[in-house]
């Protein structure tokens, strides 16, 4: 089990990693929203060419992207086989009954591709910024305070349970324990997430506690200095218009 | 069982959101009234931390292996709070670890949450009618994974009829989890039951 | 001396039915050093969770600077009263060290120069200058430890509370936290602490409260160290330098007061030298042995 | 005698890059008392966790009675190595305390009988007799020690591990855990400590090594303790008996040897009056005073 390290690189210096994380969120959302709706290959691949584009601005690690990349990847590979198998149309390969149709190929080559162009514009805008900074920046830009704290402080507890359930795990482990798919592999890791619950409910009361002796009364307040400048308007500006021109050119041109 | 960016039509992603948005207001702002919103959201926050820990595990199945859901549970031990809890959790796990995308999680809520919620209310009412716990473990964890499959199907054949036998494919794929589910989630109530039985939704009062 | 917390026939039980907390007593007055002591699950936790507010009681059973502490509007409580958990896991709960130590003082209502002020003080007094921007997450054990203090500390209560405050650490970390937690008493903080490390006791108190769900024992740490039934009852033990120098004097040495640290000691042995012959005298008697089995036989639980 | 444990060379660096362990060399023969000290963050904990096979080293790193731990079957390992970390509540997770001590007998393979014979035995060994019902998140800490304790016991290794097993005790808890450890040494058990309490290191150690990423010391308790550049350099400090008797030192008593223990200091004193004049002369001489302060300077980390 890995820890979360989505901000490991925020600390690299790029233009894209300099950009204001407001305006960052919101031209890096626009972007992805557009990107997703694309409705051909040629377009989508335009689209992946410019979040390939920024990813190179962005000097982030080949790996970090590579990796998560091919997560994704793997995730919608079957799509790859069913659908030219499933979709009807023009058949360019025929086995007896079983039709391969270039429209399902097709189709299930845009799916991925608008895939891959989203993710990697999240990784670019998730990993030029530490996340916290992305949360606060969600805070300024009024996303309601009830979720910007649950989302805080889940991801701050999310280290202090992976590194609790490591400890059950190690245990276990050591009393010569192995994890199948069976009932008693099942009922063991049953009582392990069960004590897990446990003990994250009493940590939930300690937590309170410390809280409300800190005056806390249920309302988000953060000191955050973010500063706009010119540079990042004109950056969100033409990046927001790329993302909307990609669907509106015909109407322009 | 989380559904990619770059799949759905635009219009499944905006009903999926319109919903979501509209579930959370009624799950957590409707409660305000009765709960204090102060004790409310580190407990919503370190539950849902635990859940995403838990979800992190594989469980290995023949030669793959699969990540726990564990929607069904939630729905148990969180009750309607469960709604807010996987959104927090899909959020993150969309933004942390990828899975998921981040246009598609108002689906994905959808598809995980409300599970949750009909499974909280199956528990309370099989345990007042007297059904062991533990089979309602087994059948809360199993349920919910098959609907949560049903609706990940329903949700892609309306996004397009292209996507009617990857909807079957996917939802068949599940079947394997709705057992390893159901027999995880029986377990965990049935050791909640033993060891702090206040954390399950029954009053003893009846 | 002004009085800064008083507690008047406290009782409490949780939701579950679980007693923890019989008619407590207690009365601190301003500056004092305390240390509560007690066997796991004598209620010390519970007790401060009275102090600070965060469980319920009735009127005028907790007073803070003679006023009751139900009345106190959340920003003057905290103000009055900071409180440090024992697992700094529970405390650090923002995704900074700045976030966390702003938290308080930002609930306050102060402005934002002020607060970054505070931030700046009390991480310069834990030594922590310079984590401003990490995270929780990679700090050492006692590192977190110093946080959650200086979490406490940005909020400048007049009444300080730590639960375990010494548990795992490695012994320098101990040290410098007992320190900290001193010259934090000299200037005039009121410091109340829970704790099991009776080594480090002597020098964290003036005055002890001994609880096993009442208060069962008060007194000045030498005082609670001399009545051995209460330590047995309690399953407390004297610190070791204490334990020592009783053993001395039953090599002949001979003094009215035991010291309690080794600082004490060497004040204790060089007074007694100086008072006296000009030097001690350990021998054998024909009771030595016997003495020093009995004595070491009383503070032996088994 | 035989080599219960040997480490050649053992240097580990988490995934994320962490160094934790650099070149560490250990032998430890069977029957021995060991105690591994060393800063938070030195790396006892990952140290421990290659001794059990949970983190994976080269071949011929790590050898338990002469076997490389690789080759080793979980069944053979855990009948030679068991390991109990600190916190109990991430070691009992079953619904009761039968269940929890049961759990590596069972994993083992032996048969119900044997089983139940292993669990009698085990918790009978750390005093929990009659507990085998008792739900374990309903138990006092200390007693949730021991369960964690017995159910390492029940898979009867020949090597016990403990991870500072007497943090959080209240201090009749932390006497008993001593006491039970002690027991199971003298019954030919190699016991390896990791742990911060100084005071309860000599009761609990022949040998210590010190840690601080590589191995920075080795010896026996008396080594490590006279060395007070070591202790700077670690974190470390001296118990508070032989801080005592180094004192004592200054003003005239006259000794090679210092006592680590209360036990150990009645029986040195009665050894040097014995042996010597028939008493022990302590006296202010010029330079104890400053004897005194540079001693304790030396042990001072500020
Ligand atoms: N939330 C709770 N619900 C029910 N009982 C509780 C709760 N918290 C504590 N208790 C019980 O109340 C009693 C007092 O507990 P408390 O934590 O105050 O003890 P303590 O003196 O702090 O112990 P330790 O030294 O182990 O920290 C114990 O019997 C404990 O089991
Ligand atoms: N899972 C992990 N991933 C990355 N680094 C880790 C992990 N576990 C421990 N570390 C780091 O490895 C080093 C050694 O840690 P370890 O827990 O072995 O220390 P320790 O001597 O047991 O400390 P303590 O006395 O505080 O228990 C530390 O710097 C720690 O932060
Ligand atoms: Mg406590
Ligand atoms: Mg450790």
């Amino acid at each position: 089990m890995d820890y979360p390290e989505i901000d490991k690189y925020a600390s690299i210096d790029s233009p894209i990693h300099n950009f204001d994380p407001r305006a960052k969120i919101i031209t890096f959302m626009v972007m992805i929203f557009s990107f997703v709706f694309l409705d051909t290959i040629t377009k989508a691949l335009v689209g992946l060419g410019i979040a390939s584009l920024i990813y190179i601005i962005a000097k982030l690690p080949k790996a970090f992207v590579i990796h998560r990349l091919k997560v994704v990847f793997l995730f919608l590979f079957p799509l790859l086989i069913i659908m030219p198998l499933s979709v009807d149309g023009q058949a360019i390969a025929q086995y007896h009954s079983i039709t391969i149709t270039l429209e399902g190929f097709q189709y299930s080559f845009l799916v991925i591709i608008r895939a891959l162009s989203a993710v990697t514009l999240a990784l670019i805008m998730l990993g030029t910024t530490r996340f916290d900074i992305t949360i606060k920046a969600l805070y300024m830009l009024k996303v309601p305070g009830t979720l910007i704290q649950m989302l805080m402080f889940t991801y701050r507890y999310i280290f202090v349970i992976i590194d609790e359930f490591q400890r059950m795990w190690k245990a276990m482990e050591s009393k010569g324990f192995k994890l199948k798919a069976n009932r008693y592999g099942l009922s063991v890791l049953g009582n392990m997430i069960g004590m897990l619950i446990i003990k994250s409910y009493d940590r939930a009361q300690r937590v309170y506690h410390s809280m409300i002796s800190k005056g806390y009364t249920g309302n988000p307040r953060t000191i955050v200095n973010f500063e706009l400048r010119t540079k990042d308007y004109a950056i969100a500006l033409s990046m927001i218009l790329i993302a909307l021109l990609m669907h509106t050119y015909h109407l322009v041109l | 069982m989380h559904i990619s960016d770059g799949v759905l039509s635009p219009a499944v992603i905006t009903a999926g959101w319109a919903i979501t948005v509209l579930l959370l207001l009624a799950t957590l702002w409707w409660g305000k009234k009765d709960v204090d919103i102060a004790e409310e959201i580190p407990k919503i926050s370190v539950m849902t931390g635990a859940f995403f820990v838990a979800s992190l595990i594989h469980v290995s199945i023949g030669p793959t292996s699969v990540h726990l859901v564990l929607n069904g549970l939630l729905g148990v031990v969180l009750g309607t709070l469960a709604y807010p809890a996987i959104f927090i959790g899909l959020v993150l796990q969309a933004l942390l670890f990828q899975h998921g995308g981040i246009t598609s999680i108002g689906i994905n809520v959808i598809n995980m949450g409300i599970p949750a919620l009909i499974v909280y209310g199956i528990f309370k009412k099989g345990y007042s009618t007297g059904i062991n716990p533990s089979i309602l473990g087994i059948i809360c964890g199993s349920m919910a994974t098959m609907l949560s499959a049903i609706m990940l199907a329903i949700v892609l054949i309306s996004t397009g009829e292209e996507f009617t036998e990857v909807a079957y494919a996917a939802a068949a794929a599940n079947i394997p989890i709705m057992i390893i589910e159901g027999i995880l989630t029986g377990s965990v109530v049935t050791f909640l039951l033993k060891v702090r039985p206040e954390l399950l939704p029954i009053n003893k009062e009846k | 001396m002004k009085e800064a917390i008083r507690v008047k026939e406290l009782t409490y039980s949780y939701p579950d039915g679980t007693p923890a907390l019989e008619d407590i007593d207690i009365t601190i007055n301003e500056g004092e050093k305390i240390v509560i002591v007690g066997p796991n699950g004598a209620g010390k936790t519970t007790l401060f969770l009275h102090l600070n507010g965060t469980l319920k009681s009735q009127d005028n059973t907790v007073m803070i600077f003679g006023k009751n502490l139900g009345d106190m509007k959340v920003e003057e409580r905290i103000k009055e009263v900071g409180i440090v958990f024992q697992d700094p896991d529970d405390q650090l709960f923002m995704p900074t060290i700045f976030d966390d130590v702003a938290f308080g003082p930002i609930n306050m209502g102060l402005d934002e120069e002020e607060v970054k002020n505070r931030v700046k003080k009390a991480l310069s007094r834990v030594g922590l200058e310079g984590f401003e921007d990490r995270v929780p997450h990679n700090l050492s054990y006692g590192q977190k430890k110093r946080a959650a203090l200086a979490a406490v500390l940005s909020m400048e209560p007049r009444i300080l509370i730590l639960d375990e405050p010494t548990a795992n650490l490695d012994p320098k970390s101990r040290a410098d936290l007992i320190q900290v937690i001193n010259d934090l008493n000299k200037d005039g903080i009121t410091t109340v602490i829970a704790m099991h490390d009776v080594n480090a006791l002597p020098l964290l108190s003036d005055r002890v409260y001994v609880l096993n769900r009442k208060i069962v024992g008060e007194g000045n740490p030498r005082e609670i160290f001399s009545n051995s039934e209460l330590l047995k009852m309690t399953h407390l033990e004297a610190p070791d330098v204490f334990k020592m120098f009783k053993v001395l004097t039953c090599f002949g040495y001979d003094c009215d007061t035991l010291p309690m640290s080794i600082d004490e000691a060497v004040e204790f042995l060089t007074r007694t030298i100086e008072s006296g012959s000009g030097h001690i005298h350990l021998h054998l008697h024909e009771h030595t042995h016997e003495e020093v089995r009995k004595f070491l036989h009383s503070y032996n639980h088994h």
